[in-house]
């Protein structure tokens, strides 16, 4: 029975199971190979635009630049001038999330980030190391963070509990939040595509009146395009947020 | 039984058009008063109208979504 | 009996898009709004409000997982 | 039984999530109004925004919470 949700399924590929090492297993799942193409989509897309190091630029290598200098504006403005050393860390974060959401527009394409170990795991390792990083440059003083800046003494303790509970609901929400758009976004389409395709096949007058929905059908594609681009910008735009919520501590 | 608590399942998952349909009017209630308050800026304010409109049908979308598939798989 | 409740649950669980279909109009009215009336500042009013959409409409679809929790496992 | 009065109870407190998503819009809807209106007050008025999101955030995830309180313990 057709069911919309078995298109997020990894299914391996070909996979090597040997009884060494206690029945030893690698297989290279249809996850594992997306992920892949994406890096040399975006390894390719570099080296191409490198255009071998000519002082001339192509067009390539101006809407290359273009897009980073947007990229290390955004993290300049979020984290602080001096602060660039993340600059690589969000700029491939979110060109990982676009080209995996891009490359999960095309139907029959598997949507690496509409996988929830991809996702929480990246949130969750995202949320660790800002802790670390927070604890490590600022110690103790770090817990001053939940306690808003100038609210009354007799509030802290019920603010600091919402806080460290929204604190740690960061972990998830961030992670959570790319998944559950790309997989409902994916869902929606499985589900309107195998209804438009009943009723294009019933009957020739039926099918120039279904024009219609298909209409929006086409319209609902545009705007899941528009959310892969909104769910890169905005999960590189938090991470950004929450780097400097560990550097500055308000 | 079972096909009573799909029809149940169904319309309730309805109420998930409740928002879409205020967001919408939200929308245009701006655009007209935004329309009317800077006339030329009319273009890219109809624009964006366009843009939240869609992006708040998505919403009721989903709930449609939910109710189609309780109903019928 | 017990996939009659899967189907009530996840019929449920669809209302929580109310409140994201509803804040994503108010944040668009405000971006066409503030578009309208300071026409300079549509840079960062866009990107804020591009923000605050991805953000409500998470709430919308936090439900949404449970919806589909609910219905598949 | 029981499962299925789990199934129900999820479903229900998905509820909870209105109110976050339409919090949410509120706020963003005043920061893109508040920084259309008064530019060079948009880092305090960002912050306050964070931490309001945070906030009301926090409520929907109560209601979450008790979701997965209710379904899977």
């Amino acid at each position: 029975m057709f069911s919309p949700l078995d298109q997020f399924e990894t299914i391996s590929l070909f996979s090597l199971a040997a009884p060494i090492l206690g029945n030893f297993n690698i297989a290279l799942t249809n996850l594992g190979f997306y992920c892949f193409l994406v890096f040399v989509i975006i390894f390719g897309f570099h080296v191409i635009s490198n255009n071998n190091l000519a002082l001339v630029p192509s067009h390539y290598s101006i809407a290359l630049e273009s897009f980073f200098a947007s990229i290390a504006n955004m993290v300049r403005s979020q984290i602080g001038e001096n602060k660039e050393i993340y600059l690589p860390f969000v700029y491939s974060l979110f060109l990982f999330i676009l080209v995996s959401n891009l490359v999960s527009n095309v139907p029959y394409n598997f949507a690496v980030t509409s996988s929830a170990i991809v996702c929480l795991g990246l949130s969750v390792t995202i949320f660790l190391s800002v802790t670390i990083l927070a604890l490590t440059k600022h110690g103790i003083k770090f817990f001053s963070f939940f306690v808003p800046s100038g609210c009354p003494l007799a509030l802290v303790p019920l603010l600091v509990l919402i806080e460290l509970i929204s604190y740690f609901a960061r972990s998830v929400s961030l992670g959570l939040r790319l998944f559950a758009n790309i997989v409902a976004g994916h869902t929606l389409l499985a589900i309107l595509s195998s209804f438009l395709i009943k009723l294009f096949s019933t009957s020739i007058l039926v099918f120039f009146v279904t024009l219609i929905p298909f209409a929006l059908f086409t319209a609902i594609i545009g705007l899941e395009i528009a959310v892969s681009f909104i769910q890169a910008f905005v999960f590189s735009l938090l991470v950004c947020s929450y780097i400097k919520d560990a550097e500055y501590l308000h | 039984m079972l096909q009573a608590a799909k029809y149940l399942g169904a319309g309730l998952a309805c109420s998930g058009l409740i928002g879409a349909g205020a967001g919408i009017g939200l929308v245009f209630a701006a655009l007209i008063t935004a329309s009317s308050r800077n006339p030329e800026s009319r273009g890219t304010a109809f624009g964006y109208a366009i843009l939240g409109f869609a992006l708040a049908e998505a919403t009721g979308l989903f709930a449609l979504m939910i109710a189609f598939l309780v109903l019928y798989s």
